[in-house]
């Protein structure tokens, strides 16, 4: 089974989250984050001093999957929804996890998800 | 003895009356920014002052003037109480039509906007009405409406003016999804939207009461009273009908549509209330209170984008309250009523689309998608409304 | 000259004080919006808003006439004023007993309880106190009781009422663990409830300045004033005493015990502070405070769940307020001050107790565990009241 | 016909003054709570409440007769009224001061100071300007200094006990870099900034419009009208400027600094407004907007750390609208007020030093480094302001 | 070492926090998430348009343990105290973690947790 | 490829990143949390009753990182920036991702760091 977390700018999310759907993937757990990287934060004013607000609001997804395919599907899915070509639009991680359990059955690994 | 006690007593009175009519800067400010998303409230505050200083600067300068002929044209009470009365009004007609087109706007044009109306376009119609009256005797005369404080002359007029705005600017982005549905974009932060309403019904006391003009006799303490009584039953009224149909419709209770539906109330009551006996609010509230529960979704579905509901509280119900004074009232002609309406809208949107349409051209009103998606406070005003709060998807 | 210039000054200050009171509209509804967890401050506040539309409207149409008689029963002022005057008491009950019980009730079942006040409980008490009192020449007449503006008329009506609704209606779900320790619920929003307090303690000048009845004599004047600075003075001493109680007891600042303590104070204060000398307020509102820090907790263990401290505010200090015009004011008796308590409580306990008893069978006042929950806002409203600001748990 | 109408109207009219003034209670909580971090919001907030209800019963058990020589010295007005209007200004002082030290000051060392000022130091300066006098026919007689409202008595005063109070306390932990680079602590809630902005220009009104001191004649009546459309043209005129200025500098707008220099306008304009003619505020008012612009980055260079800009606003434009008074207004002479300027400096400022001085060394008033970090909340209050907005980092 | 997520009710962390302590597991990080799932969000009402609140408010808990006895513990346990048995009560994800550092004192592996 | 999480004192963020832009790592992602351990909660007062407030502010730092190198850097970066020598001061802890996509371009893996 894999983990996936996407980074990816918040305005994005409704769109990854449908094409998401579509492909078959019904779960998914998201948090607002804040990112650092290339993508300049932006200038603010107070009582006339400037500074940069330098961490940028991300959202990050976070999706379990039960197969290399599924995971496959949702990296795409996400490269394709989250793109705007502009510095910023983040990044897909890809890991493994051992085990899944759904607490209201009990299931476990594959039929958790 | 007092030498002049009424003179004394209504100028006291006209202060009192201004000073309740100055809550309202605050009201509409807490109003809007409860109503607008979290990325607009700085600037959606800013505009709020904004209005305030300029509108009234404006006005002080140059529209005061325009509209009464000059600052000595009456003698009943002290001429800076007096201004300090009128000067009250102005901000709220840009108020009216700046909280419609909000999240979308830029400041700097909408100052310019703020200029033309507080100079020019509302003492135009305060002259024709209330004031020095430059059309009288012709044939678009309409100082025979009756208009006590302003269904017409305040808050048509900045409804009118909205309108136009709404013409030039349309939706905000992602207000409609590409297929044409309604996405909904809810208000983001509801103490706010309750406090400004109630600043604002506080105000109307003032505003309604003190267009009564004098207080210094038996029969203008009753006609101050009635005035302010059927003031506050036209906004309960038009609470309690906006209440009813929601929930009637949607077993839910919207207080941003009870509150707006009390506000209804208010501005269809306004042109009547020293006039209407002691029930007739109910009636005339009532209905400015179903009005605008059937208005904001019908704007909305007409692509009219309005996230405060202004067209409904303050243009229909400025209408239909200017039409009530003659239901209701035996002395008060239709006709007069209509042609003041008509006169009044007919002045105005033309006007206003004009101004509007060539200061967007020029100095570019509208803030486009980018800076819509990111937020007008980031763009204008560098400044969130609540850095430390962290803010949800 | 005037003709009439004491119905002409009465009127505009009658007007002035109803205005200030109207601002403990917005007051209560922040207080209480503050005092109240985020997933229920869009209940409140559409609570607040239905409380003073239904309430104020009942007692237009039913209420007033069955207190007073008539609404010609006084000439000194505009009879349109008096009205005002007296229809902005009337929603203070329901709120004294809506925000006790807040956080559980459901709306519709409130507003009717709504109604049941504003057009016969309150009008009942008025009636037998300040009003045509058809108890006159009983054994139960209670109108030499001394009470100028309320300590029992109106804010041990509104704990009384409170207390019959959390006999019925029980604490909050989670407030008791199931051991009995108790939870503590931490009020969402702080500059809130001070804003809240505050307008509250500014509409309490109009509340009990206003009921000194007239400012147009000398004598008059002073006792508005002195009434004024009293009520003040009852407020400032009660929030000093909760103040150094909470810091002695637990080396913190409480500020929602601070305010309740000024609140305190100002209900003590409100059966006599035309009557009281000015340094005796110092010790009414202070005992006032001392009784808030004494019985919000003692309220707390007894299972009392009181999410405002309204019991404790406005019970407790409506009895002790109206106590303590008698040790104060040697010309006014113990026995009529108790009596009045006593009659009170005894008609508006069990008549309250009766009618929401039967409101909460018929159509469910007390919202169930699992709405509870969710949060009144999400089942009644659908409406967050700061949806964009993430929640924390 | 009344007798005395000219002691009861104005009776009334101190009356409502001092209400508004009193919403500067609120105002100043709100601006405060606002442009202060989270973590320290109940605690400014508790100040605040702790300062209303200790400076004004300080005044009234021991400062008003050291002001004014006695209860009875004037017959003009109720004495309550009279008390009331001066006990509303007092608490002033202390949020001027607490205000520009908060974030880093403990509760009960801000008590005591409040003990000072409201019993000793404020009224020992209205002695020698609007009261007893104990200054009279020395040299140092300063009563003929021209101050209607207070732009030195008021502002100033509290204007150099901050400063005082900054030399001893220093800046918050963190807001200089240890390479002595400025850092940024934005506010944390803008409509609470604006909302109690624009209460305390509100209160302004009556602050002003008040200090006039009576209405119950024709000139009075014109006195009070113009006083307060010059405070409010003076709060206009300050808005823009810095509205203006800002934009020029950094082309964004800072409703912050707007709102300082609507304020810093307002302090400006305080000094003469019943003598300045109608056009006259905007420039003394403007200049008062543009100081706020100047002195705000300027006194953050200086590393006296100010969060909320007390230092400009009302020591700045204390100085500047006292002065103003003599440029604009013919018969007011320069000396007259630059000695009362100095003399009120040289007594308030080493007063407080000293006071504070001796306050913090043995009650510790500065909260230590771990304490700022942590919040004045959790370490004083042990309650957090909103404990369900998940806070931002 | 194993890396527990769990996603639960928000209204069921104070129970499986003290279910957790019980059984010797005394270290924990939490954070507010949104997910998506089976469960249905809830609708709302706004000026007349209704819409669908998607995403719904869950807590998600991690724990990282030194064995898999610990983890098997913490997984029981959280199984047990997040169940209401209706839908949405979530699940528990389990992974490999390779080193875990404390701060304070530099100890690493099981000396850390 | 590595994926560091620290879990530190949020005053100390500024420090942390700071210094970890200085060792050549320029991005990272940051969420706002809450942790239970050693650390006691503090106290607070309501009304007349007073609780313990156990969960404590934290901010969890994530970084990507290509190499055991860059990892060894950023773990001694944390871990020297982190401290302030009082419990609570948090952890770091290190795990394995299989795979890592830039959204914008598509770059995989080392490169898309
Ligand atoms: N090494 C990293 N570790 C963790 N998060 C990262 C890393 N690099 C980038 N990110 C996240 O990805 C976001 C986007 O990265 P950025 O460099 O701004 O642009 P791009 O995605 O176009 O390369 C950042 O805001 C941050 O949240
Ligand atoms: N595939 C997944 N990946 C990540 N999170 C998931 C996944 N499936 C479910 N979740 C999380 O678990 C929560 C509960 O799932 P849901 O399907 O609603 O009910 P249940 O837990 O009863 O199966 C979701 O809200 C989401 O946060
Ligand atoms: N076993 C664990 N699993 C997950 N997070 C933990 C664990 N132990 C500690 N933490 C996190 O580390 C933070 C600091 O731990 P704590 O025990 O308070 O002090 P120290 O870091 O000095 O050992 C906690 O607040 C929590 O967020």
């Amino acid at each position: 089974m894999k983990k996936i977390e996407a980074i990816i700018k918040p305005f994005k999310l409704e769109d990854v989250k449908d094409a998401l759907i579509e492909v078959g993937i019904e779960g998914m757990t998201i948090s607002e984050v804040k990112g650092y990287g290339r993508q300049q934060g932006h200038t603010e004013l107070y009582r006339g001093a400037e500074y940069v607000v330098e961490f940028i609001p991300k959202v990050k997804i976070e999706i379990y999957v039960s197969t290399d395919e599924f995971a496959q599907k949702a990296i795409e899915v996400i490269k394709e929804n989250a793109l705007t070509g502009k510095i910023g639009d983040g990044k897909i991680f890809v890991s493994d996890i051992s085990n899944v359990i759904r607490i209201r059955t009990g299931e476990e690994d594959e039929e958790a998800l | 003895m007092l030498d002049n006690p009424s003179y004394i007593i209504d100028t006291f009175f006209t202060i009192f009356a201004m000073v309740l009519i100055i809550f309202m800067v605050p009201g509409f400010a807490m109003l809007e920014a409860g109503l607008v998303r979290t990325k607009n409230v700085t600037s959606v505050l800013t505009v709020n002052v904004m209005i305030y200083a300029v509108a009234s600067m404006s006005f002080m300068l140059i529209g005061y003037e325009y509209a009464f002929g000059s600052w000595d044209h009456q003698e009943s009470i002290s001429k800076y109480a007096f201004f300090l009365f009128q000067m009250a009004f102005v901000g709220k007609i840009i108020n009216i039509m700046s909280g419609g087109v909000s999240e979308r706007s830029r400041i700097i044009p909408l100052a310019l906007f703020t200029i033309a109306v507080g100079a020019f376009i509302y003492p135009t119609i305060v002259n024709i009405t209330w004031g020095a009256n430059f059309l009288d005797g012709t044939f678009l005369d309409i100082s025979a409406m009756s208009d006590l404080a302003g269904s017409t002359v305040i808050h048509s007029t900045g409804g009118w003016a909205l309108l136009a705005a709404i013409f030039i600017m349309g939706a905000r982005k992602g207000k409609y999804a590409k297929n044409g549905a309604i996405k909904v974009i809810p208000a983001s932060n509801i103490p706010l939207v309750t406090l400004g309403a109630f600043l604002l019904w506080i105000g109307w006391f003032g505003f309604n009461g003190g267009s009564v003009g004098a207080i210094s006799s038996k029969e203008n303490a009753d006609a101050v009273a009635l005035t302010i009584m059927n003031t506050n039953t036209g906004g309960l009224s038009g609470a309690i009908v906006a209440w009813a149909l929601t929930y009637f419709r949607y077993k839910k209770f919207d207080i941003t549509m009870i509150l707006n539906g009390a506000l209804g109330g208010l501005v269809a009551v306004t042109a009547g209330p020293d006039q209407f006996s002691m029930y007739v609010p109910i009636l005339v509230g009532g209905m400015g209170g179903a009005l605008v529960v059937l208005f904001v979704p019908l704007f909305d579905k007409l692509k009219l984008d309005d996230p405060v509901g202004a067209l409904s509280v303050h243009l229909v119900n400025g209408i239909w309250g200017t039409l009530a004074v003659a239901i209701f009232v035996d002395s008060v002609s239709y006709w007069n009523q209509l042609k003041g309406i008509l006169v009044v809208g007919a002045i105005v949107f033309p006007l206003s689309f004009v101004v509007i349409y060539v200061i967007n051209k020029i100095f570019q009103l509208t803030a486009d998608d980018e800076e819509q998606l990111v937020g007008i406070d980031e763009v204008e005003c560098g400044m969130e409304a609540y850095p430390e709060f962290k803010r949800s998807i």
